[in-house]
């Protein structure tokens, strides 16, 4: 983390950037904040840990329109939903210096709730386990175990992106991506429509999900404008639920880089990326592999085709 | 058609389909006077990549029981690539849905020339009785419209 | 002073169940909300907050109106049914009592919300005392005690059973409803309770949080703050923190097209959207700053200045616990004094 | 708020016998906007559409939903009605209760019920229908062709002759193109270049044609009716206007050992060179990167031989921007590299040619001044192979998964030239199949087979292996008499499979016109608009369209032309109205909808919105009007609904939808 600093801080002094765009120490062991910083006093609130989950591209949009370069830190799969933005042309590459910084997965506060612990006073990490003091008393759980979702599955620790790199990374994937698509593919119609029934009839529509999402980047949604009829601002019946969930999802299909930060930030702890995923696996099985992000160049799959794409009825015939 | 008598059920089958193709083919079953059911109601376009997943989503809200889209034959488009589009949107979507649990049958795509006047009845038959089969929808639909 | 054990619990919620809606915590795909009671609903009172508030009891996220069909030309509007039916809500915290006093001060004031007044009036509250409050409570800044759950009815969970306290005549009627299911319980139980509360309370990492310079009287240098162009930054403009807040009682009023006619509705608004008040010139606020600055302006200063002082924040600790960006109100309200102790 | 006035038609008893046309009237007059609702006998009738007219003025209607036959009957005929009576012709919407309604339901009752939904449809849609305008564009009265072979001369004689002004981009030094390098011509086995040298002519002393050779085009912009070109015309060192063409430049050029591309690289040329004898214009380039000039500095023999004083080391290329109103492609074809078919062993021996190669060894002018004889030694070969579908019909990725569609008759044609000048020689033909569909072409092949003794085999080759003895073996299966062959042969002549031009995708990716997988660019309409490109204003003629012989070509080149001059003999052209448009206050500028327009018509500019406040510079979606053909692919491809169809918008379908689940 100090080299982070120091660079961060060198970059400003030379002029060579006007602001660092990065994390700032929360007031609780594990809230972090993004934040930008302008001088090297300000530099003093830096923090990089594994709290800092935050994907800290799509403030790149905002940023882009600023006098000067942005300094933004980018963990390997932040690199992806640049990229795409790049594709998009909502960012400004000339206007970013980046940083990738090494990553050895983040960690999920909701997840070591989960295990039991509350109270928290403070969270220290000593080979692999947190140590966890508490009002209640102390735990520990293990790095892995505390770890989101999505560095479970993660996409690898190569940045796709970047001007430098400072600090090493950790592989953290030790699970099948599609896992969790293919136990819900599984199920009878009746245990797939209860299990989602389920899970999104605890939306609130607070819309973290997709304000977070790099790749719902739209300057008003569909879902915020009249354009299709189809304001929303709370489910109040559950098809609302579910249309707004598909169509989110539908609108960033090949888009998505599963950057996980839906699932993240939902206050209901609903898998959106579960959502995602689908269409991934179907990208993948239908049109051949595609990993969105990974260049800022490729034609995405829905705005692709070939003459011997699959027909429609594939969805039936796969049963 | 027979199946009407078989139940109560009288299902909202909206349907939408290309200008050049699938309209022109539908015109051509009226013409030859090949009968569907009534259930069946057309929405013209200009092509099926018009069709947004927005507009099926629609339908089931507002109580339709099945949603077919009909374009012209890949290869055949009138804006040349318009149906490709359509194909991995609709095959996406209509896996989505599935996933969600929402039966299968309620939707489909099929392709329809403006010479298969014939294809065209035998579809929307199908489609019907399909629809028929599986019933009243109940799993993608807004309650506030159904009283 | 009554008690029941705590094995006794799903007895006492069927036995209210028989009579009344019974609205609690309850555990559904991972999470806590407040739910109709039912025979398989999996109770959860160890959740110290629920992920929504239970103010949705009073004032539901989405909400009918009334109902216009037409037939023809010939349109019908028929009103929505104001609430009639008696029911209990059991297991709402201090800080979320507090919170309902907070929506009286907006609802019950004139001209009245008939549709939350209906729900007041039917409604009657089992409160229960906070045992385990956890890192994000901040409801002593507000002279909330969690240990003093003051509702209809106030609970304290003490190891295998719940204490049980009639404390209005609401309460009074629903405890000789369920009475042969409560013991007597003994006062001391209770204080040492209350004393253990209070102990944990004082060690949280938010206990020295004051309301310090947070008043109305200051209230230009407050909006005219420069703090807030650096606050509001990581806001992503969701509506996490309103959404999940007991206090925030803003709403919009809608209509929904259902094919023969409307139906109107309301439902949560949130300020912190682009959307939140537009009108058809555009919008007074026009960017996020100014979105992020009336939440707090309106939570800490606009709302006591008219209240006697009474702010429309609790110390809940929801927004706090699900910020995406991890901001929260308690940043903003140490900003401003830290801002102050510099100068 | 609209009014709208319903009719509906009786169409005598085509719809009022299964549709209760009175209750339908009846009925609409009840849909929220409807201020009148009438049925008549035959709406389409002038007594009908009188009625109409009236009507918009009695009783000031803004919107007309004729409830009748089919749209792609009578839409026009009602819209101008419309027109007529004051109001916007796309103010009117049809609801369709013939062909999909009363023509396909025996009972009234259900009929009824149907009608009765279908117009509330049409009426839910027209009351957010806005009045619409089909913009004028003007078109400018020139033509470009790109390509100088039979297919762009032919498209460039034939717009000319109609009094256009057409030029012809070519990039090498002569127009001519692929048939100047044939020999004979099948099935009249005429002389190529008898027939080809007086088109030449022809098209270079036309008046109205101005050929622009040794050039490429650089840049395209505009678009139908209005294109901008820019045209690299490449320097070629020798003062056109000046030059005689009296060769002798090159024959005093010493550096003559360079590669021939004329005779596909069996003969050599100089470095300052015209490409064959009838080149046209008849004006050599210098071929700089072969030049001792301007390799060295030294030399400079041309110079001083040019009598005229034609040669100019100095020149440099020329940007030439020209307007036209239509642009043909004609960029032809090229053989496939055989650089993956090792086992023809084309790389390893000499005698291994392609069937263009043999052209040119047949050709009088060309290496061997058309003596038949092996590029190894000289001699004269007495077992001639031909091998067939040489990369075509290939679905290993090695070739190409289609038919060259020439290959079959032009072997045939050489077997039969070559039995017939050297009937000593044994001509064997390896086929997967002999197709000849084509007049007089099945005649052509069974001459060869049985009147010349053309010894034709179906199977396939497996190895071409050079022996030391000079000769080549060729082992093959026989799979009509289910045996091995291993048989030895002087020559082996490869039927090369033949492939769009490599230029071809720069091309089509200026002009925004499509292109397969194959990289032939695609039609409009496979059917019924072959010889226009999705494009509207560019036309496709010859080869680089598909595979083609030289009379096919030819109708195509005529065709082409036949769509540019239909083009260019318009004044304006009137667009289609019903097109897309983006709302800037929503558009992302993110390029999503441009990927997939078919059409190019979306460009994005820098442009300064004022955003409820909120003023800044933006990468907003502009959409040209005269491009965009109406699809809507862009309106779905849009995530936040910034892309909108006028005509079919997202808010008149959804109205529509509503109004039949309801």
């Amino acid at each position: 983390m100090q080299e982070l600093v120091k660079r961060a801080s060198e970059l400003l002094a030379d002029g060579s950037v006007a602001r660092v765009l990065g994390w700032k120490a929360g007031d609780l062991p594990y809230n972090p904040e993004p934040a930008y910083f302008e001088n090297e006093e300000q530099l003093r609130s830096f923090v990089y840990n594994g709290f800092c989950g935050a994907n800290l591209s799509k403030y790149m949009i905002e940023a882009s329109k600023l006098e000067g370069k942005t300094l933004v830190f980018l963990k390997p799969c932040d690199t992806y939903s640049f990229n795409q933005l790049m594709k998009e042309y909502r960012v400004d590459r000339e206007k970013a210096w980046i940083i990738g910084v090494g990553c050895r997965g983040k960690l999920d506060i909701e997840a070591v709730k989960r295990s039991g612990i509350k109270g928290i006073e403070s969270i220290s990490e000593e080979d692999g386990e947190l140590k966890i003091k508490t009002l209640y008393g102390d735990h520990s759980i293990s790095y892995a175990e505390a770890m989101l979702e999505r560095c479970h599955s993660c996409k690898g620790k190569e940045h796709r992106v970047y001007d430098e790199l400072i600090g090493e990374s950790e592989e953290t994937n030790d699970s099948e991506r599609f896992a969790g698509v293919t136990e819900i593919e599984a199920m009878s119609p009746e245990e797939k429509f209860a299990y989602f029934q389920k899970e999104l009839s605890k939306c609130i529509r607070c819309n973290a999900c997709r304000n977070v999402c790099p790749a719902c980047s739209c300057r008003k949604c569909v879902f915020d404008s009249n354009k299709f009829d189809s304001a929303q601002k709370a489910n109040t019946d559950s098809f609302e639920e579910k249309m707004f969930h598909i169509i989110r999802a539908f609108h960033v299909a090949g888009r998505c880089t599963d950057c996980g930060e839906c699932s993240r930030v939902c206050p209901e702890g609903i898998p959106l990326h579960l959502f995602n995923r689908k269409f991934m696996k179907d990208i993948d099985e239908l049109y051949g592999e595609f990993r969105a992000g990974e260049d800022a160049e490729t034609k995405g799959p829905l705005t692709d085709f070939t003459f011997e794409d699959a027909e429609p009825g594939v969805v039936a015939e796969r049963g | 058609m027979s199946i009407t008598a078989k139940t109560e059920f009288k299902p909202k089958i909206v349907a939408f389909c290309c200008n050049w193709c699938s309209y022109a083919g539908a015109d051509l079953a009226g013409s030859s006077r090949l009968s569907y059911p009534a259930d069946v109601k057309i929405i013209r376009v200009p092509c099926s990549c018009r069709v947004n997943p927005m507009f099926v989503l629609r339908a089931f809200e507002k109580g339709a029981d099945g949603v077919i889209l009909c374009g012209c034959h890949p290869g055949d488009c009138h804006y040349s690539t318009g149906n490709y589009y359509t194909r991995r949107r609709m095959t996406l979507l209509f896996s989505m849905l599935d996933y969600i649990g929402v039966e299968q049958g309620r939707t489909r795509v099929e392709w329809v020339s403006a010479a298969e006047g014939v294809k065209f009845s035998t579809t929307m038959n199908e489609f019907v009785e399909k629809i028929h089969s599986l019933g009243e929808n109940v799993r993608l639909g807004d309650l506030r419209c159904r009283n | 002073m009554y008690k029941i054990k705590t094995e006794n619990l799903t007895a006492l919620f069927q036995k209210i169940a028989g009579h009344q809606e019974l609205y609690l915590p309850v555990r559904n795909a991972g999470q806590v909300n407040y739910a109709n009671w039912s025979d398989e609903a999996e109770v959860d009172l160890n959740v110290l907050n629920t992920v929504k508030s239970p103010k949705d009891a009073f004032f539901p996220q989405s909400e009918n109106l009334y109902t216009c069909k037409r037939d023809g030309k010939k349109i019908t509007i028929e009103p929505e049914q104001l609430k009639s039916q008696n029911f209990v809500i059991f297991g709402m915290r201090s800080c979320d009592l507090k919170g309902v006093e907070v929506l009286d001060k907006v609802f019950l004031e004139d001209p009245l919300d008939t549709f939350y007044a209906a729900r007041r009036d039917h409604g009657t509250i089992v409160a229960m005392a906070c045992n385990e409050p956890e890192e994000t409570c901040f409801c002593k800044a507000f002279g909330i005690d969690a240990a003093e759950p003051n509702a209809d009815v106030a609970t304290w969970m003490a190891g295998a059973e719940l204490y049980w306290e009639p404390l209005t005549e609401k309460g009074e009627a629903l405890t000789e409803m369920v009475r042969e299911l409560l013991d007597d319980g003994s006062e001391e139980a209770v204080e040492e309770m209350k004393t253990n509360i209070r102990r944990i309370i004082a060690k949280l990492p938010y206990s020295d949080l004051s309301m310090d310079g947070w008043n109305g009287e200051v209230l230009d240098e407050k909006f005219n703050s420069e703090l807030w162009d650096e606050l509001y930054k990581p806001c992503l403009a969701c509506g996490t923190c309103t959404f999940v807040c007991p206090t925030c009682q803003c709403y919009d009023i809608k209509d929904y097209d259902t094919g023969n006619g409307v139906q109107r509705y309301r439902c949560w608004d949130s300020c912190m959207y682009s959307d939140f008040t537009m009108m058809a010139h555009g919008n007074n606020r026009t960017n996020q700053m100014q979105r992020f600055r009336q939440r707090f302006m309106h939570k800490l200063v606009y709302f006591p200045a008219n209240n006697d002082g009474m702010y429309s924040c609790v110390g809940c600790g929801r927004c706090v616990a699900k910020c995406p960006s991890s901001l929260n109100i308690v940043k903003v309200v140490k900003a401003f004094q830290n801002q102050g102790g510099e100068q | 708020m609209q009014r709208i006035g319903v009719f509906v038609c009786h169409c005598g008893s085509n719809i009022s016998a299964t549709v209760d046309v009175e209750k339908v009237a009846q009925m609409s007059l009840l849909e929220p906007g409807v201020v009148h609702a009438e049925d008549y006998q035959y709406m389409c009738s002038e007594a009908g559409q009188a009625r109409i007219t009236e009507a918009v003025k009695e009783k000031k209607l803004t919107g007309i939903v004729v409830c009748s036959c089919s749209p792609r009957m009578h839409e026009t005929t009602f819209r101008n009605a419309a027109e007529r009576a004051g109001i916007n012709p796309y103010m009117v919407e049809i609801a369709n209760i013939r062909e999909h309604c009363s023509w396909i339901h025996k009972n009234i009752e259900e009929g009824t019920e149907k009608a009765i939904i279908l117009a509330r449809a049409a009426i839910a849609k027209v009351t957010l229908n806005a009045p619409l305008k089909p913009g004028e564009s003007r078109v400018t009265k020139r033509a470009l062709v790109i390509g100088g072979g039979i297919a762009g001369i032919q498209t460039a004689l034939d717009i000319a002759e109609a009094g256009y002004e057409v030029d012809i981009v070519e990039k090498t030094p002569s127009i001519g193109g692929r048939m100047s390098q044939l020999d004979k011509t099948f099935p009249t086995l005429d002389c190529s270049a008898c027939i080809l040298t007086p088109k030449m002519v022809e098209a270079s002393a036309h008046d109205k044609i101005n050929i622009y050779t040794y050039s490429e085009v650089d840049q395209v912009s505009g678009f139908v009716g209005d294109f901008t070109v820019d045209i690299r015309k490449k320097a070629r060192s020798i003062n056109m206007d000046k030059c005689t063409g009296c060769g002798v430049c090159s024959e005093k050029c010493p550096s003559k050992k360079i590669s021939s591309e004329f005779n596909r690289g069996l003969g050599k040329r100089s470095a300052v060179y015209t490409p064959f004898a009838q080149a046209i214009p008849n004006v050599p380039v210098i071929d700089r990167e072969n030049c001792i000039k301007f390799k060295t500095g030294k030399c400079g023999i041309c110079e001083k031989v040019c009598q005229a004083g034609a040669v100019d080391y100095t020149q440099e290329d020329e940007i030439i921007t020209e307007k036209y109103g239509a642009i043909v492609v004609a960029t032809g074809f090229d053989t496939i590299k055989l650089d993956d078919f090792d086992e023809y062993a084309y790389n390893q021996s000499k005698d291994v040619i392609t069937s263009l190669e043999l052209e040119r060894v047949m050709n009088a002018a060309g290496p061997t001044k058309g003596h038949l004889e092996r590029l190894s030694d000289g001699k004269a070969p007495k077992n001639m192979v031909f091998i067939q579908c040489v990369g075509s019909r290939d679905v290993t990725c090695r070739g190409k998964v289609y038919c060259s569609k020439i290959c079959c008759m032009y072997t045939a044609k050489h077997a039969m030239l070559i039995r017939d000048k050297y009937p000593d020689v044994n001509v064997t033909v390896f086929y997967i199949d002999v197709r000849t569909p084509g007049k007089n072409f099945d005649e052509f092949y069974r001459r060869a087979v049985e009147e010349y003794g053309v010894n034709y085999v179906k199977g396939q080759v497996g190895k071409v292996a050079p022996q030391a003895n000079g000769q080549l073996l060729v082992q093959a299966v026989d799979l009509l008499d289910n045996k091995q062959i291993l048989m030895e042969a002087d020559m082996v002549v490869l039927a090369t499979a033949i492939e769009p031009e490599a230029g071809v995708r720069k091309i089509a990716t200026m002009l925004t016109a499509s292109i397969d997988t194959n990289n032939f660019l695609t039609e409009a309409h496979p059917k019924l608009r072959p010889v226009e490109s999705p494009t509207a204003g560019v036309f496709l003629s010859g080869v680089c369209q598909g595979p083609k012989d030289i009379p096919e070509t030819v109708a195509q080149a005529g065709s082409a032309a036949v769509k540019a001059i239909g083009l260019l003999a318009k004044e304006k052209l009137m667009t289609n109205p019903c097109t897309a448009k983006s709302d800037e206050l929503l558009c992302n500028g993110c390029s999503t909808c441009a990927n997939v327009c078919p059409y190019g018509a979306i460009t994005y500019e820098d442009r300064e919105v004022n955003d409820h406040g909120i003023r800044e510079v933006r990468r907003i979606a502009v959409v040209n009007n005269a491009l965009c053909q109406g699809c809507g692919a862009c309106t779905v491809t849009c995530p936040s609904g910034a892309m909108d169809l006028q005509g079919f918008s997202n808010r008149q379908i959804i109205a529509e939808v509503d109004a039949i689940c309801r």
